[in-house]
Formats: structure tokens, C-alpha cells, sequence
């Protein structure tokens, strides 16, 4: 690749973010450009994606750029960019996620112009996370993500958004934190002195097992936290309560999927031997995010507790399927973790337009809303449907590979998942239940009006690849193979 | 035990006795006068060990001006010159971090090679043309702190004026 | 093609429908794409019919995985595909013959209902994925389309979303059958990961994991005749088997589903999905294979709810609840048929169930339309009304009995016969074939007691029912054409052409054509004479217009309550449901809201305690702070002077 | 001065170092305690010094040793010329050389 298609997309997301600052109520239509020509960029690099296959050590080289960026005789520090398959479907779900939050909060009226720049700052950071190639550089888009969304939840957000906004940053930035140190104990201890992800990957799998095994357990901390798994979660309901819609839809959509990342790419790829020797701890944090997020699930009355829940539900799927350490299991939790990014994107879209269209969330309280808003009743069906996994939707694919795979790794032990799949089915059943059927309950007297325009557009954006790579998965897998998971097991 | 010897337990004796002596006694003026022979002693330990450039520097800067400074700090901050501290107890965990700063400081002292290594003397001159030649750097940074601590000294001692 | 059409149309209502001002046009259109449905399905049928055996697989790359090291040597594939084959031809006949002439009553019968476009689209969806699940040509492609009809069921389950009944039973179906779901899954997954590590490698790369005639050889091979895991895999099917086709202990939402429009109960809750079950456990027999303790569990469960089912009929005074405990208790003679290797005769027995159950709940919905209620002791007399619904109720009647020469009888004849010759080989099946012969006695009788209080009699019970008329034509045609179905459609097995789709592999398969030796002659008396026994018993205690009445003290009104109550099944995963994981998912929500958050708020308390401590230590005087340094320092350079030279070793040395 | 060998002579150094930590430990008096630290800068100078005339290993160029000596003299006198003029403005602002009433350090 000549071009430096990475550089340029986070460049016009830059001055793209930084226009929308200075651009007041003119902001959105700066987002929405803005948001295109990252589409149109990511569109770009999926056509340069069908490259050769990569070989287990090998460094993803989609569309690699590297420049010396301090060089010290001790200390080499590059910026370093590139992408392979499971960095392109990230930075896929990155631009859809983008461009649907902005189309749906198009009417946000409580300063503009910062809050389009901050979410176009988000984009930029996980794009980021997603393409570099060094350890600084990597950190320092990892916190740029988390700074955004700080005061994102913290302006915007609700009643006890104080408390919330600063919960998230303290869990989040203590793990970023020990996953850093990590990373340098890593880089130092394997006699590199450079940053280099093409550098650590040659030298880091060779390290004794005691060292590696260190190193993931703070890698496994930090980016857990991320995921979340239980028992580091707590940040995650309280956050999406207060988040903003736009907010919810980023943290739930992208930033969930920084933690999944970053421990396939950071995590097992680096420190294999570390992995295997502690994968049963893995299995067990695994199980119990599965369990523990359903479960509680199903006692939530508020929507978007409920629908946090389940992400914890889901992204200890993930967490499952890198666990398994198979090339189908890494296959599905990227997989998965695209699907759950939509699909739970467009889930606390529906929460946020209950909201705004009934002023409550509180399932107990509401009720037979079909007849006076039926696109909206569509859409929370759709939600919950490819939620709970149903077939032709995007999450099927991905949920039957991740427990096929664990079932090859752990035979009867799949039966805990799947059990609690139908735990996850009945508190979906129970939502739509007593949201969409039966008279009504608790709606306002005149009558509600069904979604705004730009509301469904959002919505609509999300429903397209909900859809779409439910019906064909193969669209995705093909490019997620493309990456260093064809050399797993 | 060679005179050299001889001279440089007395020395060192000296030193410490004087040393303890500057920091216990009450009188604040004695203790001018305890330090200032302190310093003259080991002004004389560098003779010893042949340095006579920094013997004599010793002499001039720690036995004269320093000590000239600290006694003038006391004329200064006193209404009374010869007046007596007020006793301060010598405090159990001072003197035991003291001995056993001691006790470590000799173990890796003696840790260190006792193989008697040849001794060198040297020219005042060579050390001249080293602190102009290759040493310039250290007398730069020299100069420059002793002008921060001179635009430093004034400030503090004017700003109180105002 | 044969999904194309249905699914065209649910495209086509559910975007554009509501813009139509009448629900109608939808419906037609719906129609006329199931009836295209039916003509390409009676075309491939035919073309089957001529050429015994043939067996056109069709499949595409749904999801592949490039060859790796390890785990998959072969790569990772996925396809969809279309399968035609006998079985999957005649499955196609009933789907959309049924389907057809469901959606034509439909327009009668759902006429004054709102909603209708939203109707019309899930009904097109259902046969849509329904057809899919037919023609699917391996697991994964099946259980798609599986879970696909079941979310059909479950929206026009709760089709009446006013009626909090009717949500709560669509949802108390989806879930049950998901239990069964997900166990089928896990059934997917041996089989799949079995074929997908060890399967032959040019075969799996090349077509994935397909329905193919030489899978249950290389399985049971690869894993050993009567392996273990082979033995699990089984039992997983079976569990999906009975969560969808309501089987004994799962059985307990197909009565509830009965909240539904009636004519969805007669399309989804008695011809096809339910069936479905039954169709995955004989592709599973015929494709994959059951072990002989797999085969066990399948004759118990299916001879047991073939009774159990039947005991809970015979009290229920509602009309639709009533055919639906029926529904279950012929699913069961199904399963049973398949667990005594006849997998072929329980097809069968689908192919018949299907016509004269579909016309039982069609007769049903008609009187339900005419008089507004399904308690049938408030009907009466109705006979005088409504000619031809009586008519087509008692050709139903007679067929769900097994009176010959009605379709019902020679398909259950075949598998009574087929089990007792089984039984004779594994002693322990006998309990289980008894009970499915009481099930006749039990069958015969609940079904005329229905017909004997809606039909017979002088008239209404309760007056204030509107006066009874029969349906529109559109209601009629399908009567008509299902009694035809329901008279003849058991005559098909004497057919040579019609044979050739019961014998998937080109060859005879036992019993069909049936043989009458003297022992099946004997056993189609006894059946006959108990079905006879059973229409006499409930000529005797409701014939003419009677209303028999327990007596006060009898001894069997705690039976009947507990037949009422069915047997408490509902109640004990009613409470499991809610007493048990709920009160369960409160608790782990507590700990998550106080146990766990709360550490975190103690953790942060204590620090405060603590840096409160800390802060006294901040005298403010010099010479403290510089003591704290010394003693640092000093700290520092003795733990490296003790531990310093051992940290050099293990480093490797300096 | 063959006889001297380094434990001996590095003894009184460390000596002097812990009367310098013991002094600023101990002495509340501010010019007592530029006192006490000047002591323990002697001791440091001692080491330099002692190490230019026997230096641990050939070839080394020792004379560092006495030019450090040398620069830290010039250190040690600015420090005290710097302490003494904070002693000053203590004494102003406070009327006090006493280091334990002046806390301002404390939060």
C-alpha cells in the first residue's frame, strides 16, 4: 500500500474532532462528514485487505506504516500503524458504530460542538488502538479513548453521572495502568529496546513461562477490566445508566471491545506460553461473567442495567472463545465481538429512545407500547432477538462457533453457556414482554409519538450489518481469517 | 606502624571527637569553635594523602569562610551571643539509625578489595590543567549553581526588607 | 426456489403492508405464494415419486475457516444448502398443502381482527423458515431455521399481544422449547466437532458437514458403535426433539400456545413445527444414528406422553386445549414409531396427523368463529347449524381414533405393530407400548366426548351466544379438501408411487407397504376394538346432549383436579421460573449492588482511613522528614546487601 | 603511606557520615543542622580524596576524584552561604531558628 490509509483516517478524524469543537450548532454536520469519509476510508481498506495469509509470529502488515519517532540509544519508540483482519472488522464496527451515534443523536441541542468532537475523539482513539503497532502508542490511543468518554458520561450523562463518570475512569485507568506495566516488564524483559510490536512479537513467546505468565496476569487484569469480566464489572451498569445514549452506544459498542482486543493482540499473541499455563483461570473468570451477567440480568428493572448485563453476558462469550485458543475459537470472539458491538449498539438505542419517548426506563412501569410506536417496538425486537442469538442475525454465527470451539476444547463444559442461554432468552422474553405486549401500561396520556426521523436512521444503520452478516458471516470471516489466527490450533 | 599511620589515627580521632563535640555542646559559639578545628584537621588529612591544593582549599573555604558565615549566622539570629540552647534529647531512633547507618557504611566498606593499591600523587598543576580541561564542564556547573545561589541568597535575605 | 415465494411475500407485507388499506391484500398475496409453494412442492414430489431414492444435494460456503494445524486440520467450513430427497419431499407435501389451505381459511377466519398485514408476514415467515428446515441439508442449516420457526411460534403465539395470557404464554413457549434448544445444540456440536477433527478430509473441506447416507456409518465408527459420546449426542437430539414436538418433559407450552389465532394452532401447533421434532429424530436415525440406549429413551419418552398427553384430554373443557393434548399424544406415537425403528412409519403417521389434525383445529376455529367461545360446555346442538363443520370434525374424529378406513388408522396400525414386534426383541419396551395402547382407548374417547358436547344435543348450552353460521367459502374449501385429506391420505401407503417417499435409500423399508400377517390382523382388532370402546364410553356419558357429572364424593374428582391441574407441571416450572432463578438472580444482584460494589466503597474507605493515619505522620518539621529518608534509604541498601547478591544470580549473574 | 589500607581509612568516613545523620536527626537548631550536614559533606570530600590517591583500579583517570572534591567544596560553601540566608529570613519571619516551630510543611 502506497497510501498511508491509517494516517489519513485518524488525521481527518482529528481535525475532523477538532473542527466540530470550534464549529458550535454547525457541529453535526462536521460529524457527519466527518463520519463519511471515515466510512469511505474504511471502505478503502477493506479493499486493500486481501493480502496473503499471516503466519502466527508475523506482524500484520494490511497497511503498515512505520516512522522512527524518538530513538534513543536505550529506548526505540515508533509510530507504528497496521492493520490485519481482525483489526479491519473492528475498525468496521468502529465506523458503523460512528456513524450511527452521530445520525441518532443528530438533534443533541446541549452544546454541540463538544459533543460531536468528543465523539469523533472516541472514534480516533479506538481506531487507533486498533491499528498501532507500538507499545507507547498503543497506550497513549488507549487513554485517549478513556478521556473522551470521561466527560462524555460526566456533562451529559444523568442524575448520578459524577459518581458514574468517575467510577469508570478510576477502574479503567487503574487497569490501563497495570496492563502498561505489563507491557514494559514484557519489552524489558526481552532484551528489546524498542517498543515495536514487530520486535516483541519475535521475542516475547520465547520468554520462561514464569515471566510470561507475570505479564498476563497484569495483561489479563487490565484488559479485563475493559471487558468487563466479573468480578471488575460493577463500573460497567452504573456507567451505562448514566451514559447518554450516544455515550452507551460507544461504551458498550467500541470501548468493551478495546478489552477483547487488546488481549488477542496484546495478550495471547505475545505471551502464548503465559496464556497456556494459567488458561484455566481464564476459563473460570469466563464462566463466571457468562453466569453472573445473566443471571443478575434477569432481577434488572431499568432497561439499560438490564441490557449492560448482558453485555457482560456476551463479552464473557468472548472471553471464552480466546480461551479456548483454537483458530475457530479467536475467529468467533472477533466474530462476536463485531456482533455484540451492533447488536448491543442499537440495544441501548432502543433504551435511550424509550427514555426520551416515555420518560422512564423502568420496565416495571411500562408496557403494551406497539400500537403508538411501532418502529420502536420493531426495533427493540430485533435487538433482543440477535441478542439471545437467534439464527439469521449476526450473533448466531459468532455464539455457535465460540461454543463449538469450546466444546472441541472442554466437551461437556459448553453446557454451562449454553444453559445460560436460556437464561438470557427468558430476561430478553421478559423485556419484550412487558414493553411491547399486553395494554398499556404507564405511557403518557396523549399519546406517544413514534421515533424521530433521525432516531430511526440511526437505527437503521445498525440494522443493516445486524442483518446482513447474520445472513452472510462469510463476508466477515473471510478478512478475519486474514490475520494471525490461522496459525492457532 | 609508620608515622604516616600514626598521624592519621590521631587525625581521625581528632576529627570525630571534635566533630561530636560541635554537635553536642550547648553553646553555640563553641560549637563554631569545635567545627572550625574539625575542619582544619581534616585539612590536614589532605596534606596526608596528598592533595595540598584541596588541604589548602579546605583551609581557606570550609576553616575560613564557612566558618566565618556560621558564626555570623548566630550573631545575627541572637540577641544574646553566648547564650545556651535549650537541651534537646538525643532520641532513641536518631542514634539508632545513626549506628546502624555505621554498622552497613563498614560492612561494605570492608567488602570492598583490601589489597593495599598502589599510591599516586599528583601535580597541583595536573589537576589545574583537569578542572580546565576535561573537568571543565563541572567548573561551569559550579559556577553557574554558585550564581543561582547568589541571586537566590539575595532574594531571600532582601525580601524580608520590603 | 420453494422458499422464494413465502418469503417474497413476508418481505413484501411486512415493509409495504401497513400502507394498504386492507389487511386482505396481504393475505392474498400470502396465499397465492404458499399456493406457488405447494404447485413447485407437488412438482418435486412428483419428480421424486418417479425416481425412487434420488437424493440432489445443493450447497454454498456459508462460513469457512482455512485449514490450520491442530484442532482443524481441515479448515473450518459451514454450508447452506438445499437437500431433496424422499423424506424431504414429503415433509415439503404437508408443509405446504397444509400451509396453503391454512392461509386461504385464514382470510375467513382472521377477517375482523386488527393487524393483519403484521399477520400475514410472520404466517409467510414461518412457512418460509419451515420450508428451509425441510430442505436443510445438514444440523447447523437445520437448527437455523428451527430457531427460525420457533420465533414465528412465539410472535403469533403472542399474536393477541393485548392479552397479557397470550404473552405469557408465547414467552413461556419460546423458553421451554429453548431449553430443548439448546441441548440440540450441544447435540450440533458433537456430531460436528466428531466429523469436523476426524472427518474424511476431502469430504469435509470440500462440502462441510452434510446429510449424507454414509455419516451414521463413519460416526459410528469414528466413535464407536455404542460409544459414549455418541449415546450423549443422541440424547441432546432427543432433548430438541421433545422441547419442539412437546414431548414428555417439555410438554407443558403447547397447551398454553393455544392462546393463539386458532389457525395458527392448526398450521404451526399441529401440522408442522411440532412435527418438526419428529422429523429431526428420524433424519437423525436415518443420517447419524441413535445408540441402543438413545433408542431406549426415545420409546419411553414418546409411548409415556402418548398416554400421559391423553390422560390430561380427556377432562379439559376447552376445545383447542383439548386437540392440542391430542396433538402431543400423536407426536408421541411418532416418537415412538421412530424409537422402535420405524422412522419411516412415524414420517408416515406425520403425513396423516398432519391432514386430519390440521382439519380437527380448522373444524374447531370454525365454530370458535361462529359462537365466540372454545368451552365446550357451552356448546350444543351445533350439528343443526353447521353441517359441514360437524361433518369435517367427525371425519377428523374418526381418523384421530384409528377407525379404518380413516388416515389415522393405518399409520398408528403400523407403529402398534412395528412396537410390538419390537418389543418382543428388547423386553423393556413392553411398559411403553402397553401405555401407548391404552392411549388409543383414552384417544377415541376424548375426542368424541368434544364432538358429542359441540355438535350433538338440541342446542346451545349457553344462550346468550350468538346464533351459529358457517364461515365463508374461503372457510369451507378448506374443510372440504382437508376431509378428502383426512379419508384418503392413509390409503397413499397402498399407492407404489407414493412408497417410494417412504424409502429415503431407494429400497423397502418394513412396513410399508404394511404386511398383514395374522399378528397384525390381531393387533389392528384389538386397537379397533378399543378405539370403538372409547367412542362408545363417550356416547355413553355424553352422547345426545348429556352432561355426565361426578358424582360429589367420588373418588375421582382428586384425579380429575389433578388431570385439571396437569399434574402440577406448570406450577412446579412455574416455580423453578420464578421462585427458583428469579429469587436466585435478586440474591446475585444483591451481592453484585452491595457485596461487590461494596468492597470497592470499603477498599476506598479504608484507604482514607489509612492516608488519614499517614497524614498525622506529616509533622511538617524537617528534621522528621529527613529521618523518614535515612530510614528509607538505609532500608533500601541493607535489603540489597542481604538479598542483592541472590537477585544477581537468579538473573543470570551481573 | 603504604600502611593505610582502605577499611581503615573509609571507617572514619562512614564514622563521620553517621554523626552527620545523627546530628540532623537530633539538633533543632537550623545553623546546627547546616552544621551537622556539613559534616557529612566532609566525609563524602574524604572518599574523593581518598580514592584519587588510591585508585580501586589502573588506569582509571583519578584525578576526577580530586577535581569532584574540589567542585564539591564549591558546592558545600554555596549551600551554606543559601542556608544561611534562609536562616536569615526564617529568623525574620518567625523570631526563631528552631527548625520543630516552623511546620508549614504540614498539611
Amino acid at each position: 500500500m502506497g497510501i498511508p490509509i491509517l494516517s489519513i483516517t485518524l488525521a481527518s478524524l482529528a481535525v475532523g474532532a477538532a473542527a466540530s469543537f470550534v464549529a458550535g450548532s454547525r457541529a453535526r454536520w462536521v460529524a457527519l462528514a466527518t463520519a463519511l469519509v471515515f466510512v469511505a476510508e474504511t471502505a478503502a481498506m477493506f479493499l486493500g485487505a486481501w493480502g496473503p495469509a499471516l503466519a502466527p509470529g508475523q506482524v500484520p502488515v494490511g497497511d503498515a506504516e512505520t516512522y522512527r519517532w524518538i530513538s534513543l540509544p536505550w529506548l526505540q519508540v515508533n509510530y507504528a500503524l497496521g492493520v490485519d483482519g481482525i483489526s479491519l472488522v473492528l475498525i468496521l464496527l468502529t465506523a458503523f458504530l460512528g456513524l450511527a451515534t452521530i445520525v441518532y443523536s443528530w438533534n443533541e441541542s446541549h452544546r454541540p460542538g463538544p459533543w460531536f468532537g468528543l465523539i469523533l475523539l472516541t472514534l480516533l482513539g479506538s481506531v487507533g488502538v486498533f491499528s498501532a503497532l507500538d507499545v507507547l502508542l498503543f497506550f497513549l490511543f488507549w487513554e485517549a479513548v478513556l478521556v473522551p468518554m470521561f466527560f462524555i458520561i460526566g456533562y451529559w450523562g444523568g442524575p448520578r453521572r459524577r459518581y458514574a463518570a468517575l467510577k469508570f475512569f478510576i477502574y479503567t485507568h487503574v487497569a490501563s495502568v497495570v496492563m502498561l506495566v505489563g507491557l514494559l516488564v514484557l519489552v524489558f524483559y526481552s532484551g528489546s529496546t524498542s517498543l515495536d510490536y514487530s520486535a516483541l512479537v519475535a521475542r516475547a513467546p520465547a520468554l520462561p513461562i514464569v515471566t510470561q505468565s507475570v505479564v498476563f496476569l497484569a495483561l489479563l487484569f487490565g484488559f479485563g477490566v475493559k471487558f468487563p469480566v466479573v468480578p471488575f464489572h460493577t463500573w460497567l451498569p452504573d456507567a451505562h445508566v448514566e451514559a447518554p445514549t450516544g455515550g452507551s452506544v460507544l461504551l458498550a459498542g467500541l470501548l468493551l471491545k478495546l478489552g477483547g482486543y487488546g488481549l488477542i493482540r496484546w495478550g495471547i499473541l505475545l505471551v502464548p506460553g503465559g496464556f497456556l499455563h494459567l488458561d484455566p483461570i481464564v476459563y473460570v473468570l469466563a464462566f463466571l461473567s457468562i453466569a453472573w451477567g445473566s443471571v443478575v440480568a434477569l432481577a434488572q428493572r431499568d432497561m439499560k442495567r438490564l441490557v449492560a448485563y448482558s453485555s457482560i453476558n456476551h463479552m464473557g462469550i468472548v472471553l471464552l472463545a480466546i480461551a479456548v485458543h483454537s483458530s475457530l475459537g479467536l475467529l468467533a470472539a472477533v466474530l462476536l465481538m463485531f456482533a455484540h458491538g451492533v447488536v448491543s449498539g442499537l440495544l441501548f438505542m432502543v433504551s435511550g429512545s424509550v427514555h426520551h419517548t416515555f420518560g422512564t426506563r423502568d420496565l416495571a412501569s411500562l408496557g403494551g407500547i406497539t400500537p403508538g410506536t411501532p418502529f420502536l417496538a420493531t426495533m427493540i425486537m430485533i435487538g433482543s432477538l440477535a441478542s439471545l442469538g437467534l439464527p439469521a442475525l449476526v450473533s448466531f454465527p459468532a455464539e455457535f462457533g465460540a461454543l463449538l470451539a469450546t466444546y472441541v476444547a472442554v466437551s461437556y463444559w459448553v453446557l454451562i453457556p449454553l444453559l445460560i442461554l436460556v437464561v438470557t432468552a427468558a430476561f430478553y422474553l421478559w423485556m419484550m414482554q412487558r414493553l411491547l405486549f399486553g395494554p398499556p401500561r404507564g405511557l403518557p396520556a396523549e399519546g406517544a409519538h413514534d421515533l424521530p426521523f433521525f432516531e430511526r436512521a440511526g437505527m437503521a444503520v445498525l440494522v443493516v450489518p445486524i442483518v446482513l452478516f447474520g445472513i452472510l458471516p462469510g463476508l466477515l470471516v473471510t478478512v478475519i481469517a486474514n490475520s494471525p489466527i490461522r496459525g492457532y490450533p | 606502624m609508620s608515622p604516616e599511620e600514626l598521624a592519621f589515627l590521631a587525625l581521625a580521632a581528632i576529627a570525630f571527637i571534635t566533630g561530636l563535640s560541635a554537635l553536642l555542646v550547648r553553646e553555640l559559639v563553641h560549637t563554631i569553635l569545635w567545627i572550625g578545628i574539625f575542619f582544619v584537621d581534616l585539612s590536614a588529612i589532605y596534606f596526608l594523602l596528598s592533595a595540598p591544593f584541596l588541604g589548602v582549599l579546605q583551609l581557606g573555604v570550609y576553616a575560613g569562610a564557612v566558618t566565618i558565615l556560621l558564626l555570623f549566622g548566630i550573631m545575627v539570629t541572637r540577641k544574646r551571643i553566648f547564650s545556651r540552647e535549650a537541651a534537646t534529647g538525643i532520641g532513641a531512633v536518631p542514634t539508632l539509625l545513626s549506628v546502624v547507618a555505621f554498622v552497613f557504611l563498614l560492612i561494605a566498606v570492608t567488602s570492598l578489595s583490601s589489597t593495599t593499591p598502589t599510591f599516586t600523587t599528583y601535580d597541583v598543576s595536573a589537576l589545574s590543567t583537569y578542572l580546565f580541561g576535561a573537568g571543565g564542564p563541572w567548573v561551569l556547573l559550579l559556577s553557574l549553581v554558585m550564581l543561582a545561589a547568589l541571586a537566590g541568597a539575595i532574594y531571600l535575605v532582601r525580601e524580608g526588607r520590603e | 426456489m420453494v422458499p422464494l415465494a413465502p418469503a417474497l411475500a413476508f418481505v413484501s407485507i411486512s415493509f409495504v403492508g401497513r400502507r394498504w388499506p386492507k389487511g386482505e391484500w396481504g393475505g392474498w398475496i400470502a396465499v397465492v405464494a404458499a399456493g406457488f409453494s405447494m404447485v413447485v412442492s407437488v412438482l418435486i414430489a412428483l419428480g421424486e415419486m418417479g425416481a425412487p431414492g434420488t437424493y440432489t444435494d445443493v450447497s454454498y460456503t456459508w462460513f469457512n475457516l482455512p485449514g490450520s494445524p491442530g484442532a482443524f486440520p481441515n479448515g473450518f467450513r459451514l454450508v447452506i444448502g438445499t437437500l431433496v430427497d424422499p423424506i424431504s419431499a414429503l415433509m415439503l407435501l404437508v408443509v405446504t398443502v397444509v400451509g396453503f389451505l391454512v392461509m386461504l381459511y385464514s382470510i375467513g377466519y382472521m377477517h375482523h381482527d386488527r393487524g393483519l398485514p403484521r399477520y400475514y408476514a410472520e404466517l409467510s415467515l414461518f412457512l418460509t423458515a419451515m420450508i428451509g428446515l425441510v430442505l436443510s441439508d445438514n444440523l447447523l442449516e437445520f437448527f437455523l431455521f428451527w430457531e427460525l420457526v420457533g420465533v414465528c411460534s412465539y410472535f403469533l403465539i403472542g399474536f393477541y399481544y393485548e392479552k397479557p395470557s397470550a404473552a405469557s404464554a408465547a414467552k413461556e413457549a419460546f423458553i421451554v422449547t429453548r431449553v430443548g434448544d439448546v441441548l440440540f445444540l450441544a447435540g450440533i456440536f458433537v456430531y460436528f466437532a466428531t466429523y469436523a477433527t476426524s472427518g474424511p478430509a476431502g469430504g469435509w473441506a470440500a462440502n462441510g458437514f452434510l446429510f449424507a447416507y454414509g455419516n451414521a456409518p463413519f460416526l459410528a465408527g469414528v466413535l464407536g458403535g455404542n460409544s459414549f459420546l455418541l449415546t450423549v449426542a443422541g440424547l441432546f437430539i432427543v432433548a430438541g426433539a421433545a422441547g419442539k414436538s412437546a414431548q414428555f418433559p417439555l410438554h407443558v407450552w403447547l397447551p398454553d400456545a393455544m392462546e393463539g389465532p386458532t389457525t395458527v394452532s392448526a398450521l404451526i401447533h399441529a401440522a408442522t413445527m411440532v412435527a418438526a421434532g419428529v422429523y429431526l429424530l428420524a433424519v437423525t436415525s436415518l443420517f447419524l444414528g441413535f445408540t441402543s440406549l438413545d433408542l431406549l429413551v426415545i420409546v419411553a419418552i414418546g409411548g409415556f406422553t402418548t398416554f400421559f398427553a391423553a390422560t390430561m384430554a380427556v377432562v379439559n373443557p376447552d376445545i383447542k386445549r383439548v386437540i392440542a393434548y391430542s396433538t402431543i399424544s400423536q407426536l408421541g406415537y411418532m416418537v415412538l414409531a421412530i424409537g422402535v425403528g420405524g422412522a419411516m412409519l412415524g414420517l408416515f403417521h406425520l403425513f396423516t396427523h398432519a391432514f386430519f389434525k390440521a382439519l380437527l383445529f380448522l373444524a374447531a376455529g370454525s365454530v370458535i368463529h361462529a359462537i365466540g367461545t372454545q368451552d365446550l360446555f357451552k356448546m350444543g346442538g351445533l350439528r343443526k347449524t353447521m353441517r359441514l363443520t360437524s361433518a369435517a370434525f367427525l371425519v377428523g374424529g374418526l381418523a384421530l381414533a384409528g377407525i379404518p378406513p380413516f388416515g389415522g388408522f393405518w399409520s398408528k396400525d403400523d407403529i402398534l405393530s412395528a412396537a410390538v414386534q419390537a418389543a418382543e426383541a428388547h423386553a423393556a419396551y413392553w411398559p411403553f407400548v402397553v401405555l401407548a395402547f391404552a392411549a388409543v382407548y383414552l384417544t377415541a374417547y376424548y375426542i368424541f366426548r368434544v364432538w358429542f358436547l359441540t355438535f350433538s344435543g338440541d342446542a346451545v348450552r349457553d344462550p346468550s351466544l350468538p346464533a351459529a353460521h358457517e364461515g365463508g367459502w374461503v372457510m369451507q374449501v378448506p374443510l372440504i379438501a382437508l376431509s378428502v385429506f383426512a379419508v384418503v391420505a392413509g390409503l397413499f401407503v397402498f399407492v407404489p408411487s407414493f412408497q417410494t417417499l417412504l424409502q429415503p435409500f431407494g429400497v423397502a423399508v418394513a412396513g410399508i407397504p404394511p404386511t398383514y400377517t395374522s399378528t397384525d390382523l390381531a393387533l389392528s382388532a384389538i386397537s379397533v376394538v378399543l378405539a370403538g370402546a372409547g367412542i362408545a364410553t363417550a356416547y355413553a356419558l355424553w352422547g345426545g346432549g348429556r352432561v355426565y357429572e361426578l358424582a360429589p364424593r367420588s373418588a375421582a374428582r382428586p384425579i380429575r383436579q389433578l388431570l385439571l391441574e396437569r399434574y402440577y407441571f406448570k406450577a412446579a416450572y412455574d416455580a423453578i421460573g420464578r421462585r427458583g432463578i428469579y429469587t436466585l438472580a435478586r440474591v446475585a444482584d444483591f451481592v453484585d449492588r452491595y457485596v461487590i460494589d461494596g468492597t470497592v466503597h470499603g477498599l476506598e474507605r479504608a484507604m482514607g482511613a489509612v492516608s488519614d493515619r499517614l497524614r498525622r505522620a506529616q509533622t511538617g518539621v524537617v528534621s522528621d522528614y529527613a529521618a523518614y529518608v535515612v530510614a528509607g534509604l538505609l532500608f533500601v541498601f541493607v535489603v540489597l546487601l542481604l538479598v542483592g547478591p541472590y537477585v544477581v544470580n537468579a538473573w543470570g549473574g551481573g | 603511606m603504604s600502611g593505610l589500607t582502605i577499611p581503615e581509612f573509609l571507617a572514619l568516613a562512614s564514622a563521620l557520615l553517621a554523626l552527620s545523620i545523627f546530628g540532623v536527626l537530633t539538633r533543632r537548631n537550623f545553623i546546627l543542622l547546616l552544621i551537622a550536614i556539613e559534616i557529612g559533606m566532609n566525609a563524602a570530600i574524604l572518599n574523593f580524596i581518598y580514592f584519587a590517591a588510591f585508585p580501586l583500579c589502573a588506569g582509571h583517570s583519578a584525578l576526577s576524584g580530586q577535581a569532584i572534591a574540589v567542585v564539591t567544596i564549591g558546592f558545600a560553601a554555596t549551600e551554606v552561604a543559601v542556608g544561611l540566608a534562609i536562616v536569615l529570613a526564617l529568623n525574620r519571619l518567625k523570631g526563631t531558628t528552631n527548625v520543630a516551630e516552623s511546620t508549614e510543611l504540614k498539611l
